[in-house]
């Protein structure tokens, strides 16, 4: 019976444990990041982002101490889902943000929902989350998919002049749908996709694509990679002397701040978009980067921008509602009217998706020779493209 | 034409990448019997030691010669440390071996990216082979027709050292059978490390000279293991004229799969794979397994 | 060294009877958790007794019939999508799902062992590594039918506490089914073909068709943790289907020593348990992984279950 | 009548003939023992007999019914029941275990996945029974690995005679025993029923003079001589290459 007698005390300890809760006057927020893998740099940027917001506000909002619990995704839907319902359920979070790798966004809408727990999403652009698939507990302060997209189309057909656009991105959900919005935007315009190319996420060699590109003959080449890949395209099309023949023009994440970095010369002249460049020509903007460099010792990049801007909705938020996060409803109602200025504008739309700046940008050598994405247009109030049509109210 | 001639040439420099990787896996495993895993890891450790080589002393041929060498050493330590006290084990270690490797692919990811961070990274391309040469109207990176050449080359030295060198006479022996080597006064546990660390050797090679051209990050080590798992099981576990064939079948097959059926490239090799081992169980020119 | 796990063939000493105890007190306090824990721990208790179904069919493969098998997040994510898929495309109850996906896996698992078990030695693990990945590829390609990477949702069972017990009991079968297995004629032959498979043929067994019974059985099992996974978790991607969870069932069967039904439960619930707080607390999650691993193979070759064991027979350093 | 039937047999290993062209014929209940020097192909002539090993061409026709090429379990399953040369048991396992694994295979369901095997009472009399019958019966608990090297060799023909063969194929089994326990073997192998037909390998000529109805000399994979054990140790050909060597 003594075995019984232990085994039961020690059942009573795991209950009185797992039972415990947080202080009820401390603003928790559930970070969720993929800090390991192959997103940890960026995960480390959007969390160095978001430390930083919280540091210059105190470390507290109406007295509220403010405490964050960092967990990490994995860029796994399951494991953000699990995680997401531990940040809730055990460590008590009023609210989340973050979210990097897009299917986990997906992943988490139904139990926010079920949960009643807000989430600001930094980064990951699925569309429906906040088109047709939207709730109130799920607020966007990085772009959808399409957002930028369908309006860059537009503006490489007639500003750029691209007539003939051959799209060339990773095979994915995501991939395959900006190929599409691409295309949708020069088609506006006058223009044309005259090919899609979709490759696997983690090719290794392009040259069996740039034959097809060869035979296709466009105007221009638009391409959507990211992190080692973006690399890897960025020299091989220049050795393969494409870029002479074809000028590059893609996403984004093509030209991310440590893909430049690591590529050098073969990046030059690459003209790219995005709701963010380190070089961005305002006193906000210069604002910003200093104090990130300042406390961090490194540059910012776009992900530490997210965070950054996440931490910002939140902070305001919170403080509208006098620090009382814990009544959800009212921190939403105070979440849907928070503007940001810093680094860049942005506001939230009835959808609660966030209204950004589109950053024309060109890779060129910067002050000191280092290469950044300068700005060389800007189109403000971009609000989120609607495939399909927005809804009539 | 033209295209047809751009794209082997193309799959040729893939599978000259492949082989590097392969022959060392494959040799590996043919003299002792160690499937390993970690193969992948020496892959990314090359070319991450050859780009701190590179940045610190700016010469890239300073670490094409010396991030192997380095690796090669790290091998040999490894395979004393860690793989040698398993042989005494049943059926001489061998899973707990490969469970080791595995154990390793960990760790060594955590390692480099504890050092270099998870940035992407890239290794300049060296001065005397940027730019491009055109071969019959066929447009070709200088970069990648040194590829070719070093592999093809190495295919060759490894092959003459195999066949006449005393080393390669006593490794051919260890291959067909250890028992018999170890009898003939081999010094078999010697001939295991050297083996190991020639093995892993190649690998960070075929790492540090693919910086230039696929760049260098954490997830290299296994993006290219399962392929070159997968070459070294078509062409036959342990030898090296199968690892060279089926190195440039799956490196053509693949270029050849992306260029003309994109749909179907991710399971091309896979494909490839099966149906070999369904007519020859242990690849194209493996030698017989009891183990 | 593993012992056999005979239950009969056991002195009945007191050891014995103290074990029995404990497992009838986790047992009970098992079959008590919904009662007593928040949502968060109960769900990780389920989570840890599926990963204990998984395990166990993998040792059913590894450790008693001595089939190596490094592919075996086939199973697990034809299970976990065949219940999803169902389920979001044509509204089929989970439970119902569940059933349909033991049939789907085995069907599966006699045409995959029937290419595998042709091989041997590294071949078949390359082959069940090989047949994993395309399988993954096909969940990420196939994106009509499972949604691609963004994976797919589905519906979850009316409670929690329902979708716990569903996962407890399937726990309890699969643990006593098993026990029943290996101690009855066919587990004893899976044993021999582990143990020496020549003299096994020599002796009349066409052992082909029992390996393949192995992997058919081991894969429904798997599929069955999959679909328990799917159920809990109430989404699926392609993840499930990597191979890092093959590796992670390999790690669960070592840590708690295969060849036995309580070593992958304990390494299960072990590793379950490691992951849920290392990952919390560091960012090297990886290399916690990696060490235990490694530290697994070379010291603790038995795992901590046949370590606990000869403790408890021999006492400390007799 | 014969029960084995040995046809122009011949096996190769690249260019090394381990059988060449090798007939033989061997009746029902007869004790027949192959002799040779090492590497003469009796290990590979027995492994072919039994399935271990595909012959390159000729034919073994048991009971009149070719198995040439049949896998290890069917020709087992057809009555040839076998020992081999190194003990090739199942060393983790008890001693009632290997034989009990043997009896199901010829007398139980090895499909049975739900009773228990202990609860099975007729595998375990009738493999208690052999146990008793190799004279290893009090040692049925322990296990393989503990056994001393002839107890090995004990269980390794259990486990043959478990699988009720009509032909039993021993391949040297003394060999590496004490002198007593040879004897032992010996009168064993003596007293089995002669409905059991043996084929066995032998280098000891002592054991080899006292079981043989016949003897079969190999010679680099050719068949020298057959003939009664009094004809072979007249033949002067077996004299000057084996039995001379052997001196």
């Amino acid at each position: 019976m003594r075995t019984y007698t232990h085994a039961l005390w020690s059942l009573a300890l795991v209950w009185a444990v797992a039972g415990s809760a947080g202080a009820a006057d401390e603003i928790k927020i559930g970070l969720l990041y993929p800090t390991s893998g192959i997103y940890a740099a960026p995960a480390k940027q959007g969390i160095q982002g978001a430390t930083l917001a919280f540091e210059e506000a105190g470390g507290q909002v109406a007295g509220r101490k403010i405490v964050t619990i960092v967990e990490d995704d994995e860029a796994k839907p399951e494991v953000a889902l699990a995680k997401a319902k531990k940040l809730a359920e055990s460590d008590r979070v009023n609210v989340l943000m973050g979210i990097i790798w897009s299917p986990n966004a997906m992943a988490l809408r139904g139990y926010l929902s079920e949960r009643k727990l807000p989430l600001v999403i930094s980064e990951a652009a699925p569309r429906p989350i906040t088109q047709e698939l939207g709730t109130p507990y799920i607020f966007r302060t990085g772009f959808a998919s399409g957002q930028l997209d369908y309006p860059f189309g537009q503006y490489a057909c007639s500003k750029l002049g691209y007539k003939k656009i051959v799209v060339i991105a990773f095979d994915s959900i995501f991939g395959r749908e900006l190929g599409d919005f691409i295309d949708a935007g020069c088609k506006q315009a006058g223009g044309a996709v005259v090919e899609k190319i979709y490759a696997p996420v983690e090719t290794a060699d392009f040259a069996p694509y740039f034959a097809r590109i060869q035979q296709a003959n466009p105007d221009a080449v638009w391409a959507l990679w990211a992190g080692a890949a973006a690399l890897r395209f960025l020299k091989q099309y220049d050795d393969f002397g494409m870029k002479q023949k074809y000028p590059l023009i893609g996403h984004g994440a093509l030209t991310d701040e440590a893909v430049i970095n690591a590529a050098g010369s073969v990046a030059q002249g690459v003209v790219s978009y995005y709701n963010w460049s380190p070089a961005i020509d305002t006193p906000e903007n210069k604002r910003f980067v200093e104090a990130y460099r300042k406390r961090w010792g490194s540059e910012p990049g776009v992900y530490s921008a997210g965070g950054y801007r996440a931490a910002s909705a939140i902070l305001a938020a919170a403080k509208a509602v006098g620090g009382d996060v814990a009544n959800t409803p009212k921190f939403l109602e105070a979440l849907k009217a928070v503007r940001l200025d810093i680094p860049s504008p942005i506001r939230f739309d009835a959808h609660q998706q966030a209204v950004h700046s589109l950053y024309i940008r060109r890779v060129q050598p910067g002050p000191g020779g280092k290469l950044v994405n300068a700005v060389i247009g800007e189109v403000r109030g971009i609000e989120q493209y609607w495939p399909k049509g927005k809804p009539a109210k | 034409m033209q295209l047809v001639a751009f794209q082997v040439v193309n799959g040729l420099v893939y599978g000259m990448l492949l082989f590097l990787l392969a022959a060392g896996l494959s040799l590996i495993f043919g003299l002792m019997r160690v499937l390993n895993l970690a193969h992948g890891s020496f892959y990314m450790l090359g070319a991450f030691i050859g780009l701190a080589l590179v940045q610190a002393t700016g010469n890239y041929w300073l670490a094409f010669f010396v991030a192997p060498l380095l690796v090669a050493l790290l091998g040999a330590v490894f395979e004393i440390l860690f793989l040698r006290p398993l042989y005494r084990r049943e059926h001489g270690g061998h899973l707990d071996q490969m469970l080791l490797t595995v154990g390793f692919i960990f760790v060594f990811v955590d390692v480099v990216r504890s050092i270099w961070g998870g940035d992407v990274l890239g290794i300049p391309t060296p001065e005397a082979l940027s730019g491009a040469v055109s071969i019959f109207g066929v447009f070709l990176p200088k970069y990648r027709l040194f590829i070719i050449v070093l592999g093809l080359a190495l295919a060759a030295t490894l092959w003459f050292f195999i066949e006449y060198s005393r080393l390669g006479a006593m490794l051919r022996a260890g291959v067909d059978d250890a028992d018999m080597a170890e009898g003939l006064g081999i010094n078999v546990s010697r001939m295991f490390t050297l083996t190991f660390a020639l093995g892993v050797g190649l690998a960070a090679l075929a790492g540090v000279s693919s910086g230039p051209m696929l760049g260098v990050h954490t997830g290299m080590d296994l993006e290219i293991l399962i392929v070159t798992l997968i070459v070294v099981v078509v062409g036959g576990m342990g030898s090296l004229k199968g690892a060279l064939i089926a190195s440039i079948l799956i490196g053509e097959a693949d270029t050849f799969g992306k260029a003309y059926f994109p749909e179907a490239t991710m399971f091309l090799t896979y494909l490839i794979m099966v149906g070999v081992l369904l007519f020859r169980p242990t690849g194209l020119f493996g030698i017989r397994q009891d183990a | 060294m593993p012992e056999r796990t005979d239950a009969a063939g056991l002195p009945a000493t007191r050891i014995v009877t103290i074990l029995r105890y404990a497992g009838v007190t986790l047992l009970a306090a098992l079959a008590l958790v919904p009662l007593g824990l928040g949502d968060y721990a109960r769900s990780i208790v389920a989570e840890v007794l599926l990963f204990c179904i998984f395990a166990m069919s993998l040792d059913l493969l590894l450790g008693f019939t001595g089939l190596i098998s490094f592919g075996h997040a086939a199973f697990f994510g034809i299970g976990a999508y065949t219940v999803a898929v169902l389920g979001a495309q044509f509204g089929l109850h989970p439970l119902l799902g569940a059933l349909v996906a033991l049939v789907v896996a085995a069907f599966a698992a006699a045409v995959i062992g029937f290419f595998c078990i042709r091989a041997s030695g590294v071949y078949f693990i390359m082959l069940t590594l090989a047949f994993a990945q395309l399988l993954h590829s096909v969940a990420f390609k196939w994106r009509a039918v499972t949604g691609g990477s963004d994976g797919l949702i589905l519906r979850s069972l009316e409670s929690g506490v329902t979708t716990y017990y569903v996962i407890f009991v399937a726990f309890l079968g699969v643990y006593f089914g098993l026990r029943r297995l290996i101690a009855a004629p066919l587990g004893q032959v899976f044993i021999g073909i582990r143990e020496n498979e020549t003299r096994m043929r020599a002796a009349g067994y066409a052992t082909a068709r029992y390996k393949l019974l192995s992997f058919v059985i081991a894969g429904c099992l798997g599929a069955l943790s999959g679909a328990l996974f799917a159920l809990l978790n109430g989404f699926v991607s392609p993840a499930v289907l990597f191979w890092t969870l093959s590796g992670e069932g390999l790690i669960m069967l070592i840590l708690g020593g295969m060849g036995t039904l309580v070593g992958p439960i304990v390494g299960a619930a072990v590793f379950i348990g490691l992951k849920h707080t290392v990952s919390t607390y560091s960012d090297h999650w990886e290399f916690v992984v990696g060490a235990i691993f490694i530290a697994c193979v070379l010291f603790f070759k038995q795992g901590i279950y046949g370590w606990c064991r000869e403790i408890l027979v021999r006492g400390p350093r007799s | 009548m014969s029960i084995l039937r040995l046809v122009d047999l011949t096996k190769t290993f690249g260019s090394l003939l381990a059988t060449d062209c090798v007939n033989l014929s061997i009746d029902a209940g007869e004790r027949h023992v192959i002799i040779g020097p090492n590497g003469a192909g009796k290990t590979s002539l027995l492994n072919q007999i039994s399935g271990q090993l595909r012959p390159t061409s000729g034919r073994i026709l048991f009971k009149d019914v070719e198995i040439a090429g049949l896998a290890p379990e069917r020709i087992c399953k057809l009555g040839v029941g076998r020992t081999f040369q190194r003990n090739n048991l199942f060393n983790r396992l008890s001693v009632l275990d290997n034989v009990r694994l043997a009896v199901l295979a010829r007398r139980g369901n090895p499909m049975n996945a739900f009773v228990p095997m202990a609860r099975l009472a007729a595998l375990e009399s009738r493999s208690v029974e052999i146990l008793e019958l190799v004279g290893l019966g009090d040692r049925r608990a322990a296990l393989v690995r503990t056994l001393s090297y002839g107890e090995q060799r004990q269980v390794e023909i259990a486990i043959a005679l478990a699988t009720e063969p009509d032909l039993l194929l021993l391949d040297e089994p003394t060999a590496g025993m004490s002198p007593a326990e040879t004897g032992q073997m010996v009168s064993f192998v003596a007293a089995l029923p002669r409905t059991l037909t043996i084929l066995m390998i032998e280098h000891d000529m002592q054991v080899v003079f006292s079981l043989a109805d016949r003897i079969s000399v190999l010679h680099y994979g050719r068949l020298l001589a057959t003939g009664a054990p009094a004809e072979i140790s007249r033949n002067e050909s077996v004299q000057e290459i084996y039995l001379g060597t052997a001196h």
